[in-house]
Parts: structure tokens; C-alpha cells; sequence
């Protein structure tokens, strides 16, 4: 069951979204930033030892933690030769006053999927190298993320947040020897990747089009989109969230920014991470 | 691999790319709500019904400006291939968040405040789009319900098999092709209400999408309009049209 | 925990008892019908493709939809050579204002365990003829009915659902072979039954009985009984229901014209079912 | 093929068919509870305890007019040969219920308005009859309680094995059996108030088990009584009779 | 999440207090005990004979009921040759009106987890000699806690009930046969015991300690400690449990309080224990 | 059998028995709530952060004459060796009682009353020692929040390993030792306020063991006081010290 959320939107929002509908129009946001401008990235990797990747991706204020965990399991029946992964996300209540403690609600859930989505569809992860006997063992790979600090967005840091932790992560090595799967130990291997998939959150408030918003703005825009491309810019995921109209040449014009954001987002992504595995 | 064109272009239905699978909707069909509507589309079946305006409960729920909308899209175990265990899934939830919100954009909350309106989605077959046929059964559902709306929602999903966008894609051109994209319209204000999109496609071949969904759209809120009309001729005059 | 019920039993709900009671007593019913007159039946079969066996079967307004899933397993230990079969009941939020999402309530699980408790003790289906492989593979058939429209008597709709879902349902045929089990595409058998058990729901005010009650009634009966038949007319399973007193001799009285019912009731069923199946 | 019922007409146990097992049981074992008893009927066990009237918690189930009463009938993991898994089964959630039915019928609820009481019933060890074992010692832990009723309900069930109608049936003749029958009634008034059949009986084979069955309940509603004097003389008088 | 508990301090509870307090630097409790006087013990086994062993042990009005179930299983990958035991807690709504029907809140999970410290840390069960078959076949020892009648003190309660299950408990006898593991009808083993485990709580309140709190007590002590110990008089299991500062040289004057009660309770408890395993 | 105290008395990471791993600390590292703290003990990491006071919800859980407090410790999936199901564990409810307690002690919550304080506790990396380097990290965060204590809370685990009492066990002495005994003390008040051990000690070594204890949460204490000043620098001066 999904409920209406209480204070989506309220009287004094309508007072803030003109205020940030006419700043939209002069080219500026409420802390500054242009109108298609991201907050600063920074990316920290190795951050858990414990953890087979990980790291923190920021997007200003926003922190969003990736832990990747790697198991050897079976697979899938309809996909004997493919290994396995499964995104979960958490919205820690330390992050935010909005959050709860308790079983992931409806935004954990979306968002999970959401990032699941990204990572699946572009099909980013080369499941068929993750087969270590075919129709039998598997790499089963466990991306969690957990939003420790939350100012707006975590879709797009959850997704960055994701491929770092899985681009500076690798997995252990196994051997088959009569028969048996055993870990070679001290040997591991990269995660196969295939293409690095980003997602590009883009709000709406009447005809003006924002990025990366923050909260003040997520709470009074008309609605928003979603949208993961793979590095040869192909959309392969979308998800119009919150309430509201959606006109077509909007969303047309907002897939178009996407696909330069993503690039700059992608862009500075392995830059970071370029420096972040150095110092690791 | 699966071929989903043949060499005359067609769907392993034998539709054309741009053409819509059969589909049968009815309002009215179920009693005890205040508004129900059926629909299917292909072999996908779905029941909808509305309750409300009506109070808040949980009382903490309620809004002081706005009516809340609730939503739930469920499936019956037997809807699909594997038995789908009891409870809701993850896909479930979020689908009942995504038809929420898409049902949000344009019910006239405002005219309710303290109250509550209840939407439910009970798929009892799943054979493609059913979240597109959902929120069609739903909306229709709310206008049987006479809650007021900007606009009736319609909705369909397009894909791309083999290379080529398709519309209304059903089952197993979802699980073999390579992208289904639902989409939701208020088709009269000619903007989206719910989008999502799984699956890899470039942003021509979504405009390209968008457009054949728009088109389609229109024609499935002429067969909500029929099915209301055929409900009140039903109600009026006491007998079938 | 079991709680008394909101709104059970109320004031007003008195006066209703008291209309009611008045015109059992001159042999009518609030909606027109006899004291011991059911309503309508329908039956719809085959109506999800998907399912081994599905029906919608209506009383009145009441509608009730069941599908039957095969699949195959393990017997359990103690039944080594015996089929699995397992019933669920849901009331679904659409059915009525009465009903809440969330997990079954107990009224929920009661009524999977009266509908479970009719077929089982009435065996009504062949459980040895479901071992495939004796002790080791068996069919396990899995009943689930969803309450779509509720206008009261969930309990014999249930059943009357249930039984034609079965009976116009199959099992996919399975074929040893070189010790495995294989299915044999295209070829299907018939759903093994040894009796039809039907459910006559019956209810008591004063001195006065009716069967097949509607809300109105069910919120003002002393009591009710549901009792489930064989073909035979053995009574196979019993359930009191609402609080109240159920004085012997009325309850000798009910299980009488519930065993009449029964038939009467078998009988409109076989015969919508012949039509249904005609259908097909 | 287990054989229940030997060439004298006797049961597994040694019984006559119309011979309840013996049954042993007390008031107020329990401290800490507003009314409590323990029961055994051969080798079932059973504690049952009452809190209340009391204010009613969580407040939204309170009724204007009457007392909310609460029951919850609960199985130790170790009460049976398996052991139960932690929570609760379907099994006990439906015999909550059913139990709670036959509770209300009997309370006097009127009398305490906008008030709860609750009722326990810890099955310590399951050998046949839980159910009916678990509302006489409910019942009687309500009138330990001074809880008003109509009358003390009294339970046992009847069974049909090998083709026989035997009263209070045991657990093997519950798993060999033909059929059980709980039963509990209000004796004084001759009325049933708990009723339950799980297993093939002719309308005549249940008119003789309920005639059965009514004759043993007014005989445990005696050991009912017997307790409570039991009871009220040791409080009284400070002394074991 | 833990909450405060509602109601754990009130104003009237500052009263009791000191009028508590007063008494115990006269050397009397409210109930008329010495502060270092423990209630009543009486023990009962072999209350649940389908269980592998069970007693029903009684701190004056505390009652608990403890059960002990035995089945065979897998041991755990990394004690391959050992024995499992596993130990639950509840606190039955019956006993108390302050505990509630629902799955176990972090009081019962506190109560289960000290009782397994108790005896896993004392390493009371000889988990080695309960391999059965080495790495393959072992022992899963249930053992379940039930409070019955609360009237404080269900820590060292507990304990006592557990370990008087377990003494007088015993095994279902195991042989191995061509590689298959089958039971020895009517042969059984004692549950091999290498220590017997006894807790000791003590309330503070201010400079006093009190033993065996009643809930009187449990609502004003200024926090309280409850100690595992062997045998042999070591510690095996601490617990700070209530909010509160605990000095450390009372801590320590408590853990020597402690040593000498628990020598007191395990031969109460062997004594009563004596007298049940006569009598059963 | 492993080894954990070598030749020349070391443990296998080298350290002295009285000695600790190295600690590092932050405060206020996380920009949404009122106060945060994060800290390093060896490969232990641990984000603590606190909320309030603010209004209590849900509403029942009030209190007139103080506030709630209300803890909540968690470990990230990631954060062991193998993969933590999702959800609270046994374990994580125990332990957030007990920070609850622990917490309680040193806050002064009547000056709150009908308000909450939340604290959370993420552990990212668990090396041994994570309910001690958690309480050391919340008390950090609710200094860093203005919440006003009697006391900042510090703590750290003893163990013993291979017959020694040794401070600060990691996760290697932990598994394989004889005892963990966790303790948190209010230094300058010189008291305990939270204690457990797993394992076996004598009263001797316990005693010994508290005393190594106190003096290592003294020290540890001045990291915090550190931490809050650095803190307090950047904010007053705009620049890092």
C-alpha cells in the first residue's frame, strides 16, 4: 500500500517554489548553483576493508556508502551460465530526519530497484564471466548501499556510489580441481564490467528544468525523471518519480541534458576514482 | 534466440509493430466499492476498484489541505508462470508507488481535505503491461467512482524487439526484446504521468516511443469513454447498449 | 490475539434484529429471498490461462476467485505416497470496506483453514493417486481464492470456488524416465476427485434459521454454523462462527437443512459447471 | 493400520468409549494474573490466565458499549512431538479466534464498558483436546477472575474411531481417527458454544457425540465448581481442604 | 531501536525509593528478606514429557517453564565436531500485565541472549561429546524459556529452570549403521553437563545492594548487575542491566556478594533438584 | 590452536597488553543531523549520529517528566566477514538496549520532558570492540549535538587471551581468547555504565581488567575533548587546526 506522503506539499512550499521558479529563470538555484550545474563529487574508495569493493561517493552533503560482498552460489535455472547480483539500498535513519528506522519503506525499495535497474539493464556487469561451472557455481555479488548523509538525490549518488564501490572492488579467485571449487587464495580479479552506467536526475518546475536537486527543491517541483545511460549514452533506465505532469518535450529536452550530464558525471567519476585508487 | 519479427515485419502475434493487442474494459463490474472497473488487454486481466472519498485511516495519515491517495497493485498468486509467493514483492511495492503517483497528478485532491481515497490493482493474470493496463482499470475505476479528475489517465507500454519499437508489448516480448518503456498519459493535456523504462534505447528511439504511445493513449481513453457510456446507459436505462 | 470486533454488534444493529427476526418469522428475508433460499450462482471457468484450473463463482454479489497451481515436489515424511495440496484464502482490500491490505487477518485465516478443512476431511481429492514417484515426487497443488466482491457468505462461495476451480482444472502429465521425471508436453489429466464437498452456511436468530446470509444479516445473527458435506451427505467438517449461543436441537435442526442445501447446492454447481466447461 | 478399538470394545488407552480420561484442575495458580487455573486431561496441560476488566490497550479497539475480550491461544515449541516453530501458526491464530467467540458468548461484556479483558491459554503439553481443555481452564480462569458470566463453559470433544463414537479423544485417536469433534458448551443453559468438526460423521453419528459430549460437560463443569470451592477455601480459611 | 521504557521512573517511584532505601541500611527489604536473602526456590521436572526435559523452576511468585527439545542436524562449518544448542526466551503475556502478545521485544531477546551466555561462556554443555557423527551428524539442543507467573528476577530464574531442564533432561540414544544414523528405541543419555551455570543478580541503590529484586525493587534500583558463574566460582557472564552509574568498588563488593549466592542457589538447586529427580 | 600472546609477551598485532589500538575520531561529520561523530578503533568504523531533542513520535511513547532516548545500533551488511542477513538481529536488538541504558545514564533527560533524542549507531567495519567504540562515538555525537550530560561516556573491551588480561581485544582475541568484557564508564565520575563480559574471569581479573579499563577510557575521553575542540576550531575560526 502507498500512502500519500504527509508534508509533500504543503502551503508555505508553494511560497518556496515561486521563489526557486524565479530564480530558475535568472539562471541560479537557491545555494547558488546553475540551473544544470551538479553539486561537487568526491569518491572514496577501499573504505571497508571487509567488504570486497566499496566506497563513499558525496554529492555535496549527500553521503551514500556501497558495500559489494561476493559469495560463490548457484544460479538462476533459466540462466545456468550467469552469475547473480542483487542491489539493496537503505536510507539510514542516521542520514536524515525524514527517514525511519525499520524494514526498507516505499523510497528504499524504489530506490534499490532503481539503481538495480541502472546497473542491470545497461547490462554493466558481464554476468556470463561471473559463471565459475557453468550450470552450477556462480559469483554471487551483493551491492549494498547505505545513505549516510542525505541532502538531496540519492538516486544519482547511490548509482555513482555503486559503480565505484564495484569498479575499485574484485573478486577472489577460484579454481576448479577434481571437480571441486576451491579459492585461490591471495589471487583476485577485477569485476568485469562492460560499460559504466550513470543515472542523471532532472526536476521540473513549470518550463524550467533543474539537475542533481536538493531537498528544498525535490519538495516543490512539479515532478521528476530519472535516467541512467550507459557510456555510449544509450538510455537504459528510466523512472519518472514524484507526482505531477510530465509535458513530452519537456522529458525530451530533459533526455537530451541527461545524456551531456551523464558524460561530465562519468567524466568526473573516473577522474575521482583515478585519484581515489592512487591513494588506496 | 528467440526471433520476435518475422521477415514480413510482424510480431510473433502477428500484430503490427504499431498495433495494439485486443482490448476489452468494463465499469461498474464489481459491487461493494464505490467505483471497479476490468480490464483486458491481450492476456493480461486486472480488476480495479475505488473507495472513498472517504475518512482517514490510519487517522495520522490524514492531510489538513488535500485528500490522501492510497494505492496497492497486487498480484494474484496464480498470475503468472511461477507461483508468485503471498505478500507483496519489492516490484509490488514499488509499482504501488509509481501508479500512486501517477494517479496523484490528476485527481482533484484539493477538493477532499481530511479524506482518503483508495485505489486497488488486483492483476489476476499477467501476460505484458500490466502496470499500463493497471493504472488504465484504476483511473477508469475513479471515474466510475465519480472522484473528479483534470483527465483520465490511459496508458500502454512500447518496447524495442529485434531493433524495432514496437507497441503494447506482451509478455514475451518483454522477457526476450530488449526494452519496455510503460508509459501513462493525461491524454487530453498531452503530458505523461507515469514513465519508466527498462531496458536500452536511445533517446530517438524513445521520442519515436512516445510518440506511438501518445497516439495509442488517445485511442485507449476512447475505450474508457465507451466503457463509462455503456455503465451509464446500463444504470439509466436499465438496459445493455 | 484475537479481538472482539469493531462494530460487531451496536445499538442499532438491534433494532435491524429485530426487523429481521419479524420477517423470518412470516418466512421472508430483508432482500426478498426465503428463509432457507440461496442466491444466484455463477460460475466462470478457465478464466487465468495460467493457472492448472481457476473459476469465479458469484452468490448474489459475492465473487470469489480461486486458481489452482501444480507444481511438483516432496511428499511430506509421514505421507510418503501422498500429494500436497495447501489452500489460502485473501480478502482483498477491493472486496469491501471491511477488509484491510496487510497480511490475513483472522478472518482471513479462518476461512483458509474452513475451505482447507472441507476438502481435506472430506478427501475430496486423491492424494494417492498424486505420487509420481512414491516417496519421492508427488504433485503438490496449491489452491488460493481472493475474495473480488463481498456481499457476505465468503465461507460456502469459498468452497463452491474452490471445488470448480478443481474440477475444471488439470495436471500436467509427468513420465519417469531413466529415473527422472520428466513432463510430457501437451498431454494433460484430470484433477482427481472422490467427492464434491459443498459448505451450507447457516444462521440462527431466536428460534428462527437462514442460510446463505448477507451482511446485514451476518452483523445480527445470535449465531451461525458452516457445515461441509460429501456427496454422500456426511458432514466432513463444521465450524461454529460468531460468538452466540447454538442451542442443540436448532443445531440438530440446521445440520438437516444444511444436508438438503447441500445437495441442492452440489446440484446448480454440476450443472453451471457442465455449462461453464461447455464454454471453455 | 492402527487398531483403536480392541475385541472388548476398548480403546488404545483402555476407556470405554463414553469414559473421559482423567482430569485434574486448579484456580489460581497464578500469581501475577487477575484469574488463573491449570488443567490436565490425561496427558494435555494447560495453564489459562485473565487480566482485567482493564483500560483498553491499544486505545482504538475500545467500544462504547461493551468490554473488548481478548484471547490468544498459544502453544510452548516443546508442547508436541515436533517442535513448533517460534510465533504464531495459523492453526493457533484460528483457535484464537474460535475461543474467543465462544468467550464472548458467556461474558457479560456490557457491564464494562470502554473496558478489555484478556484471556491466555498456554498449552504446556498437547496430547488431544488442547483446544476444549484450553476453554474450560479459560472459563474458569474467568471466574477466578470474578468476571460475570452467564454460565462457567465446560468443553471436551468427541471422535469417531474405528467406526465408533468415543468421547475426550486422545491424540492417536485424533491422528488414526475417523473424525473430532470439539465441543464446549454452557451446561446449564444446554447450548453450544463452541463448535468444530474435522472429520466424516453422519448427522446422526453428531447428534449422539453431542449428547455425549453434553453429559461429560456437565460432569467437568462439577470439577470446575469443586476447584473454585477448592480455591475460595484456601483463601478463606487459609488452610488446604 | 530501543525506547525508554514508559513508566520505568515516575515521581511516586522516587518515594518507594527511599522508603526502600531506609530499610536496607536497617537490613530489611519490603517484603520482609535481608538484602541479601533470595526467595523461595522450588523446582519441579519433568513437567512436559514430550519434551527431552523440562522443569518449572519458582523464584518465590516467579514461575518459568523450560523446555528442552532434542533433534539431530548439521553442525555449523566451522565446529564441525560440535554439538548446537539454542536458547529462546519469552515473556508470556500471561505472567505479567507488562508484557505483551507479540513477537519477543528486547527484554525477552536480552533475557534469552544472558541465559545463553550463561551456559555457552561457562561452556556448560560438553557441545564436543555431542557429535554424533564427526563433521556430519550432531545434536541441536532446543532449549526454550517460558515465563509464567513474573514477580521479578526472571534472569536468575531462568538460568536455574534451564539448567534444572537440562539435568534432568536426557538424549535420545543415536547408532551409527552403514553410514546411516538411526535412534536406539528406548535408550537414552544424559545431557553431558561440564559445569552448572548459576546467575546472581544485585540491585544498587545508592551504597546498598539487594539480591533478587521483586518488580517493586526493579523500578527504583539505580541500576543492577546480573552475573554468570561456573562451579567453580568464576565469572562466566555479566550483564549491566537498567540505566544508572554502577561505582566500581560496589561492583566489585557485588561480583564477591555474587560469588558466595551462587554457591548458595546451585546447592539449593541441587538439593531441590535431588528431591524432583526422586520424586519424578 | 592459535597463538595470541608471543614470546616476548606481545599479541598478534603487536601490541603490549595494555595498550590500545590506534583511535581516530570526528566529530560532527555528518551535515543533516544535530550531531555525528565518527570513529576509527583499529579496523573497527563506526558513524554515530544524533537527532534532538525534538517532538516524540509516535506520540504514545511520551513522557511527562523527561525526555525519551531512543538508540538504535546497526551493522552494514558489509561491515563482517560473512554477509549480515538485512534487518535487526538478535544481537543488534540486545546491543541497542544497552547503549539505551548506558546513554540514559549520563543525559540529563529531565530537562526534556514530552521530547526524544535519537542516537544511531552504523557500524561500517566490526574488527572487535563495536559496542565500545559505538558508545564512544555516540557520547561524541551527543556533545557535538548540545545535549547536555553528566558525563561523556568513553569505553573500550578488556579480554583475556592466552591467560592475560589484555585491553582493547580486536576481533582475532575476541574468537579465539577466553573473554571479552566490554565496559563504558562516565570518567570523571569514575563509575560503570555499561558492562558485560562473555567469557570466563576470575573476580581477580575482572578487577584487574576494570582497572586497565578505567585508565584506557580516561585517555580515550581526551580524544573526544580533542575531537569536540578540533570541532569546535573549524567552525569558530573557519580553519582546521
Amino acid at each position: 500500500m502507498s500512502y500519500t506522503a504527509i508534508g509533500e506539499r504543503g502551503y508555505a512550499a508553494k511560497i518556496t517554489r515561486n521563489r526557486i521558479y524565479e530564480l530558475l529563470r535568472e539562471g541560479r538555484r537557491i545555494d547558488g548553483r546553475e540551473p544544470l550545474e551538479y553539486r561537487r563529487i568526491t569518491v572514496k574508495t577501499g573504505v571497508v576493508e571487509k567488504a570486497d569493493g566499496s566506497a563513499i561517493v558525496s554529492l555535496g552533503s549527500t553521503k551514500i556508502l556501497t558495500g559489494v560482498k561476493v559469495e560463490v552460489g548457484s544460479p538462476y535455472p533459466d540462466r545456468p551460465n550467469e552469475g547473480v547480483f542483487t542491489v539493496n539500498a537503505e536510507l539510514l535513519p542516521l542520514a536524515s530526519k525524514s527517514f525511519e528506522a525499520g524494514p526498507p519503506d516505499e523510497r528504499a525499495v524504489e530506490l534499490s530497484r532503481v539503481v538495480d535497474r541502472c546497473l542491470r539493464e545497461s547490462h554493466a556487469i558481464d554476468l556470463e564471466s561471473l559463471a565459475i561451472v557453468k550450470g552450477e557455481k556462480v559469483y554471487m555479488i551483493y551491492i549494498d548501499c547505505y545513505v549516510l548523509d542525505y541532502d538531496g538525490n540519492y538516486f544519482d549518488t547511490s548509482v555513482l556510489s555503486a559503480v565505484a564501490a564495484l569498479m575499485s572492488g574484485s573478486l577472489p579467485k577460484y579454481r576448479v580441481a577434481d571437480g571441486k571449487v576451491e579459492k585461490v587464495e591471495g589471487e583476485r580479479i577485477p569485476i568485469p564490467l562492460k560499460t559504466i552506467p550513470v543515472s542523471v536526475t532532472i526536476g521540473l518546475i513549470k518550463d524550467m528544468l533543474l539537475v542533481d536537486p536538493i531537498p528544498i527543491e525535490e519538495n516543490v517541483v512539479d515532478t521528476s525523471i530519472i535516467a541512467g545511460y550507459t557510456s555510449d549514452s544509450v538510455v537504459a533506465a528510466l523512472q519518472k518519480n514524484t507526482p505531477g505532469f510530465m509535458p513530452v518535450d519537456l522529458l525530451k529536452k530533459a533526455l537530451e541534458i541527461g545524456k551531456l550530464k551523464s558524460q561530465e558525471l562519468r567524466g568526473k567519476l573516473l577522474e575521482s576514482l583515478g585519484h581515489a585508487l592512487e591513494k588506496q | 534466440m528467440v526471433r520476435l519479427i518475422d521477415e514480413n515485419g510482424l510480431r510473433i502475434d502477428g500484430r503490427r509493430p504499431d498495433q495494439l493487442r485486443p482490448i476489452k474494459m468494463e465499469a461498474g463490474v464489481l459491487e461493494k466499492s464505490d467505483g471497479s472497473a476490468y480490464i483486458e488487454v491481450g492476456g493480461t486481466r486486472i480488476y480495479a476498484a475505488v473507495f472513498g472519498p472517504r475518512e482517514v485511516h490510519p487517522k495520522h495519515l490524514e492531510l489538513p489541505d488535500r485528500a490522501v491517495l492510497n494505492c496497492r497493485y497486487h498480484m494474484a498468486s496464480f498470475s503468472v508462470d511461477e507461483r508468485k509467493p503471498l505478500g507483496m514483492t519489492r516490484r509490488e511495492i514499488e509499482l504501488s508507488k509509481v501508479l500512486r503517483e501517477a494517479l496523484e497528478t490528476v485527481v482533484f485532491l484539493e477538493e477532499f481535505p481530511r479524506m482518503m481515497i483508495d485505489v486497488f490493482v488486483e492483476v489476476v493474470q499477467a501476460d505484458g503491461g500490466t502496470r499500463t493496463a493497471g493504472i488504465t482499470a484504476a483511473s477508469l475505476a475513479l471515474a466510475d467512482a465519480g472522484i473528479p479528475m483534470a483527465d483520465m489517465v490511459a496508458a500502454t507500454a512500447v518496447g524495442k524487439v529485434d531493433g524495432v519499437i514496437v507497441l503494447d508489448i506482451n509478455e514475451a516480448e518483454d522477457k526476450y526484446g530488449q526494452a519496455d518503456m510503460p508509459v501513462a498519459m493525461a491524454p487530453r493535456l498531452g503530458s505523461i504521468v507515469l514513465l519508466q523504462l527498462n531496458g536500452m534505447m536511445t533517446t530517438e528511439e524513445i521520442e519515436k516511443g512516445l510518440d506511438m504511445a501518445g497516439n495509442a493513449i488517445k485511442h485507449i481513453q476512447q475505450l474508457q469513454i465507451e466503457a463509462l457510456r455503456r455503465r451509464y446507459h446500463i444504470e439509466a436505462g436499465g438496459e445493455e447498449v
